[in-house]
C-alpha cells in the first residue's frame, strides 16, 4: 500500500476530494500546512512596517491507497489540482507497510 | 429657569445620549460583518467599516449637511448635538451597501463612493424627506411618514446595494455551474456582538429620532418608541427561530439574528405611532420577509454575504408600507398611498443615480477584486494586514 | 415648569439610560459564556443567550408584567420606560441559569422553560418583593431590603440552576472514575468583554434601581449606588487576584473575573444604604466565597461551567443577609431576620416550583443532550452552525 | 424647582453619563491591547487591563483623590457623581503605561506600579494642573489650559511608559542583529473594537470634562466639544489612511487606528476652544504624527508594540501645545508659553519619579519577564491561564 | 524504527495517550486534522442554506517506536481509541530511516 | 528522494528556515503541532482547579530532499534548532519513492 500526499493550494480542495470520490477512493485526511517554495510570499504591514511572508497556506491531503491505484490517484489529483499557476504543489509518494482500521480491526487491504 | 432652556438642555443631553448609542453601531456593523466574511477578508470588511465612517462623516460635515438642511441653526437644542445625531446616521447607510457587496469589493473605489454617498446622494434623499425639502410644491414631493429611516435609510441603503451588486457580480466561487455554494460565518460571537451591538443602536436611532424628551408627551413618546422598537426585534428573532425550527430542526442563530435585525428596520418608519401590541406583528412579518427574501435573492444571483438585501431593503420597504397600513391617518396625512409615493420616489433616485455613480467610478477604478485575490483574500491583497495572521507560537 | 414634569421627564430619561445599560448584559453574558465554553458549544450558547432575550421578554410584556406588578400606570415616568427597565432584569435571571447548564442542555426545552421563568416564576417572585405583594398579610409576606436584586434576580436565577443540574447532571466527561476534569476556556478575550459588559450594565442595574434621579436626594442616592457598586466590583477583583496568587503564584483571570461579578451581585441588594467603605467588605467577602465556593460546587459533583452557582446563588444570599449586617434599621424594617425570611421564602418557592416544571418539560423533551451529541458539541447538533468553522482558506 | 437643583440633579446624572462612557475604555484598552499582540501573551495583557482598573481605581480610591482635589465637597452635583468621573480617568494613565511594555512585563511588579500611580503620582498631576494646585505660588506653577488631559492623562501616561521601556528593554527577539523583526498583531477583530470603544469613550471624557451640561451655554459647549472629539479621530483615520496608501498602495488598519487615536488625543486638550473646522486639521497633524513617530521610536529601539508613544506622549504633548497655537487667549491665560511650561512641568515631575519609582521596583520584582519565559508566552507563565488553549475538539 | 500513525476520535486523545504512556512510549506528535471516510458527515445551516460538511475533526498521533514494540502500541491504540462506532479511525505503519535527536545529536534507537 | 521530518520548537522556525534556504533548499511544508515528550508540561488554571498539559506547541517541518542532501540538512538544521534545552526536538528520515509537480508534472528529482 502507498501513501500519496498532496500538498495543494487550499481552495481546490473541494474539487480534488469530489474528483478522487469519483474514482473510488473512500478515505483521506487533510491538514492545514503552510509551504514554503517557489511561489514567493507577499508583503505584509503592521503599524506602517512592512515584512515578507513567505509562508503560505496550504493544504496537505492524505491518502493510502492500495498499490495499484497510485498512478490513477496521482493523475486524478494533478487534473483536479491544477491552475497551471505557480504554488500548485506537489505530490509524494512513499510505502506503507501496514494499516489496521481500528474499529473492526481489520488490516491492509481491506482497512483502507 | 425659564422651560426653553430646560428643553434645550435636556434634548441637548439626550441627543447626545442617542447619538452615542448609534455610534456603538459602527462596531456594531464592523464585528457583525467581521464575523459573516471568511478569515481571509476580515480585516478588509473592518478597514472599510472604518473608512466608511471616517469619510462619510467628513464628507457630510462638510457638504452634506447643508444640503440635506439648509442651515445649521436650530432653537431648539445645541446645533452641535443636533449635527452629530445626524451625522451618526450617514455611516449606516453606507455599511448597509458595503456589507452586501463584501469579499470582493476593492476599498478605494468603494471609499470613492462613500464620500459622494455622504456629501451628496444621501443627503438629497434627507432633503426632501426629513429636511428643506427641494421638492416641495413639485409633483415628487413626498409626505411619507418615516420617523427614524425605514425607506430614508435602509431602502437608500438597499437601492445603492442592489446596484452595486449588479455593478460588481457575485462572489468567483460562489455561483458555480449552476449551483449555489454556501459560504458559511467564519465567527459566530463576532456575528452575536455586532447584531447586539445594532440593537442597542437602534434605540437612540429611534428613540433619538422623536426628536425631543422635553415635555411628557415627548417622553411618552420616546419611550414607546424605544419599547416598539425593541418589541418588533424580539419578535423577528422568535418567528425567524420558529420557522428554522419547523423547517430543519435546528435554530439557526445567523438566520435569527437577521431575523431580529429584520424586525428592527420594520418597525423603523413608525414605532411612535404604533400601540404596544403592533409592533409584535410588524416584526413578526419583517422576521418572515427576511426567512424568504435571503434563499430568494440567491436564486436571482444577487450574492450578499451579509444578507443586507433582505433585512434592509425588504424590510424598509415593508416598514414604510407598515405605517400606511397600521398607522394610517388621513387627518395628519400619513396615508398608504402617501407611503408608497415615497417609498416609490426614493427609489426612483437613489437607484439610478448610485448606479450611474457606481458605474462611473467603475470605469476609472475596477469595483470587483481579480479572481485571484479573491481566492488570496482582500486583507492580502487590499489591506496588507492578515486578521488572524499567526502561524500559532513560531515567534 | 412643573416640578412633576420636570421629575417625570428627568426620571424617563434615566430610566432608558439605566436600561440600555442592562441590555448592554445581554451580549456581556453571551460574550462572558461564549468565551467560557468549548468552541463546539460556543454558537449553543450564543443561541440560547438570543433565545433567552427574544422569548422571556416577550412572555413577560404580554403575561409577567401584570401578574408582578398588577397594572401598568405610572405616574412617576413614562409607563413604558418603567416597563422596559423591568423587562431589562427578566433575561438575567434566565441566563444565570442557562449559563449554569451550558455543553449539554438542549435549546427547545430550555426556550420553554425560558417562557414559564418569564412569564410566571419570575414575576411571582417580583410579585412578593417589589409588586403587588399577593402575600401581604400572610405569614410568608417578606420585608427584605433588595433594592436591585441580589435575591429577587440572583438567587432565583441561581435556585433554578440548582435545580436545572439536579435534573441534567453533569457534562460527559466531566467526572470520570471520581475525579474531576478540567474543561477549559476557550477564548479568554470574550471571557473578558463579557465581563466589562455586565460589570458596565450593573451600574444602570443598581443605579436604575433607586427608581428616580429626580431630587438632589436621589441624585446622591444614585451617584452613591453606582458608586458602591463599582467598588464592591473592585474588592472582589483584588481579592480574588490576592488569593490566586498566594496560593499558585499565579493570576487565573477566570477566577479575579468571578470575583469582580461576586462582589457585585453581593453589593446589589443595598448599594444605597452603604457608607462608602462598607462595599469594600462586602465585595471582598464576595470574591472570597466565590473563590471557596467554585471548588466546593465541583467536590459537590454540581457541574456549573460557568461558576453561576458560585457568583449568583452563593452572593445572592450573602448580598442579602448583608443588608442585614451592615445597615440594619430596624425603624425601617430593616433586620438581619428579615433578610434571612426574604431569601428563604424566595427559595422556597423558586427551588421547588423550577424543579417541578424543569422535571415535568424534562419528561417532554429531554434536557441533557445524548452524550454522542455531547461528544460532537452542540453547535452541530442543536444549531447546526459552527462558531468557527473555518477549515482555514479552504473556499 | 429651584435653578441649582435642576442643575445639580442634570449634572449629576450627566456626569454618570459620561463616565459609563469612559469605563467603556477599559474594555476597550483590553481589546485592543490584547488584539495587538501575540495570542502567547494575550491573557496576560488582559489580566493586566482588569487589574489595573482594580488597584489603581481603589489607591486613587483610598488615597489618590484626596491627593488631588483636596475634598470630596461638591456643591454643584453628587460628589460621588464628581468622584467616579475622576476615577475613571485614573486607569487610562496606567493603561497607556502598561500597554506599551506589552509581551515582557511581569504582572506582580507593574501591578505595585499601578498602585503608587494612582495612590500618588497621577493625583499630583492632577492636583497641580485641575485640583488643590500646592505649587500654586511657585514658580512651578502651571497655568495650562487642558481640557480633559492631552497632559495631565495622555502625556502623564507617555513619559511612564517612556521611564519604563528604558528600564525593561524591548521584547526578546523583536531587534536582532541591527534588524527590527515585526511582530504583527494577532486578532484585527478585537483591534477595531477596542479602538471603537476607546473612541466612543472619548465623547464622555472630554464631554464630560466641561464639567455641567445645566445651562445652554454648557450644553453648547458639552456638544461642541464632543462633535470636536470626534472630528479630530474622523481626521486622524482619514489622514493616516492616505499616507499609508500614498506609501504602500495599502490601508493598513493598524495605523489607521492609531491615526484615530493619535487625532483624538490631540484634540483633546482645547475641543471646547476650538471652531468647528479647527480639529480637522489638529487632528490631522496627530494622525500624521502618528504615522512618523511609529517608525522613529523604533529606530530608537524603544519596543512599543501598542504604539502608546506615538498615540498618546507625541500627540499629548502636540495637543497641549496646540490649544497655545490655535486658541491663545492670553486674556483668559492661555497661551502657547503657558502651554509648554505646562507640558515642561509634566514631564519634569512624572518623567523622574516614574523612572526612580519603576527602578526601586525592579530592583525588588524584575519587571521583565526571564528570555524563556517571554518565548514561552507571558499567559502560561504569569497567569496559567491560555487565552485559545483549546487543541482543537480534543475534549 | 517505524512510524505509526494513527487517525483518531478527537475526545479519545486522552486516553490512548495514556495508554501509550503506561506501555512506556515517551514521544508523541499530534496535529489536528479532517478526516473524510466512511462516517458520514452532517449538515450545517447559514443563513438557513444548507451544505454538507464531509470533513470531520480528529485528531492524527504520530509515534516513532523501535521495531520490537510496533505490535504492542498496535494494540493499545486500537483498545483505547476504540468507540465501535463508524469513523473510529485508522492506524498506519511505514518505516523510518533514522532519528535524530536535536538536542544531543543521538540517533536511531537512542534518539527515540 | 527522502523525506526529513523535523519536530522543532515553534520560535526557531526563521532561523531553521533561513538556514536551509542558505543550503539551497528551495521547499519545505511546515504544519503545527503538539509534543509529547521528555519536556515536562506546565501547570494551566482555570477558575482556580489546575490541571497539567502536557502537549506542548511545536512545529514540524518537511523537507522533501535528494539523497544526496540529507546529511547537510540534518546538521543544518541541528545547528538552527538546537538551544540545548530538553524539548528541542527530532528529525526524522524515511523513503520517498515518487514525487510530482503538480502544475508542471514534473517527477521526482525535477520536482523537487
Ligand atoms: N522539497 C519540498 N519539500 C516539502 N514540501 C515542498 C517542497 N517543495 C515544495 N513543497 C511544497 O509545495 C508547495 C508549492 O511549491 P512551490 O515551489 O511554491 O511551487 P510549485 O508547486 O509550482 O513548484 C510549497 O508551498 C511547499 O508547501
Ligand atoms: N484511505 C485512507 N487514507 C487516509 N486516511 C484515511 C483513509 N481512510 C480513512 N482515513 C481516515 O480515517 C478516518 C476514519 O475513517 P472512516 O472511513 O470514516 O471510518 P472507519 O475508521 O470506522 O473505517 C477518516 O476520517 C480519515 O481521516
Ligand atoms: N518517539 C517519538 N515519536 C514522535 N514524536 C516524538 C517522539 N519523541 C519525541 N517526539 C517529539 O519531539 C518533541 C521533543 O521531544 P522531548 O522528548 O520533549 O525532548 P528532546 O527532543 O529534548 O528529547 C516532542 O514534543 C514530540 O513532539
Amino acid at each position: 500500500m502507498k501513501r500519496i500526499e498532496a500538498v495543494i493550494k487550499p481552495f481546490r480542495l473541494e474539487d480534488v476530494k469530489d474528483a478522487l470520490a469519483d474514482i473510488g477512493i473512500t478515505g483521506m485526511t487533510v491538514s492545514e500546512v503552510k509551504g514554503y517554495g517557489r511561489q514567493k510570499g507577499h508583503s505584509e504591514l503592521y503599524r506602517g512596517a512592512e515584512y515578507v511572508v513567505d509562508f503560505l497556506p496550504k493544504l496537505k491531503m492524505e491518502m493510502i491507497v492500495d498499490d495499484d491505484q497510485v498512478d490513477q490517484v496521482i493523475e486524478t489529483v494533478v487534473a483536479a489540482a491544477r491552475t497551471g499557476k505557480i504554488g500548485d504543489g506537489k505530490i509524494f509518494i512513499s510505502d506503507i507497510e501496514k494499516i489496521v482500521r481500528i474499529r473492526t480491526g481489520e488490516t491492509d487491504s481491506e482497512a483502507i | 429657569m425659564a422651560e426653553a432652556d430646560f428643553s434645550y438642555i435636556i434634548d441637548t443631553f439626550f441627543t447626545l445620549f442617542a447619538m452615542t448609542l448609534i455610534i456603538f453601531m459602527v462596531p456594531g456593523f464592523a464585528m457583525l460583518e467581521a464575523g459573516l466574511v471568511r478569515t481571509k477578508n476580515v480585516t478588509a470588511v473592518l478597514t472599510v467599516n472604518t473608512m466608511i465612517y471616517a469619510v462619510a462623516s467628513m464628507a457630510f460635515f462638510l457638504v452634506g449637511y447643508d444640503l440635506a438642511f439648509g442651515s445649521w441653526e436650530n432653537s431648539s437644542m445645541s446645533m452641535w448635538a443636533a449635527f452629530l445625531f445626524q451625522m451618526a446616521f450617514v455611516g449606516k447607510t453606507i455599511n448597509i451597501m458595503s456589507g452586501g457587496v463584501s469579499e470582493r469589493v476593492r476599498l478605494i473605489p468603494l471609499t470613492i463612493f462613500a464620500v459622494i454617498m455622504g456629501a451628496l446622494i444621501y443627503p438629497t434623499i434627507v432633503n426632501i424627506s426629513w429636511g428643506a425639502d427641494m421638492l416641495d410644491g413639485t409633483m415628487f414631493d413626498i409626505n411619507m411618514y418615516d420617523l427614524a429611516g425605514s425607506t430614508v435609510i435602509h431602502s437608500t441603503g438597499g437601492w445603492a446595494l442592489l446596484a452595486a451588486i449588479l455593478i460588481m457580480g457575485s462572489r468567483k466561487g460562489r455561483y458555480v455551474n449552476g449551483k449555489i455554494r454556501v459560504i458559511p460565518a467564519s465567527n459566530i460571537p463576532l456575528v452575536v456582538l455586532g447584531a447586539f451591538l445594532l440593537w442597542i443602536g437602534w434605540f437612540g436611532f429611534n428613540g433619538g429620532s422623536v426628536g425631543s424628551i422635553a415635555s411628557k408627551e415627548n417622553a411618552d413618546a420616546v419611550a414607546l418608541t424605544i419599547m416598539n422598537t425593541n418589541t418588533a426585534g424580539l419578535a423577528g428573532a422568535i418567528i425567524a427561530g420558529i420557522l428554522m425550527f419547523i423547517r430543519y430542526r435546528l435554530l439557526d442563530i445567523t438566520m435569527i439574528l437577521n431575523g431580529a435585525l429584520g424586525g428592527l428596520v420594520a418597525v423603523t418608519a413608525g414605532p411612535d405611532l404604533y400601540d404596544i401590541h403592533t409592533p409584535i406583528l410588524i416584526g413578526a412579518i419583517g422576521g418572515t420577509l427576511v426567512v424568504f427574501a435571503v434563499p430568494l435573492f440567491d436564486r436571482l444571483r444577487l450574492d450578499d454575504p451579509v444578507g443586507a438585501l433582505s433585512v434592509h431593503l425588504v424590510n424598509g420597504i415593508w416598514g414604510t408600507l407598515a405605517v400606511g397600513i397600521f398607522a394610517a391617518n388621513p387627518a395628519e396625512g400619513i396615508t398608504f398611498m402617501g407611503q408608497l409615493k415615497g417609498v416609490l420616489v426614493v427609489f426612483g433616485i437613489v437607484f439610478p443615480v448610485s448606479f450611474i455613480v457606481l458605474y462611473l467610478i467603475n470605469k476609472l477604478i475596477r469595483f470587483r477584486a481579480e479572481d485571484d485575490a479573491q481566492l488570496e483574500g482582500m486583507d492580502v491583497n487590499e489591506c496588507g494586514v492578515e486578521a488572524y495572521p499567526e502561524f500559532k507560537r513560531a515567534i
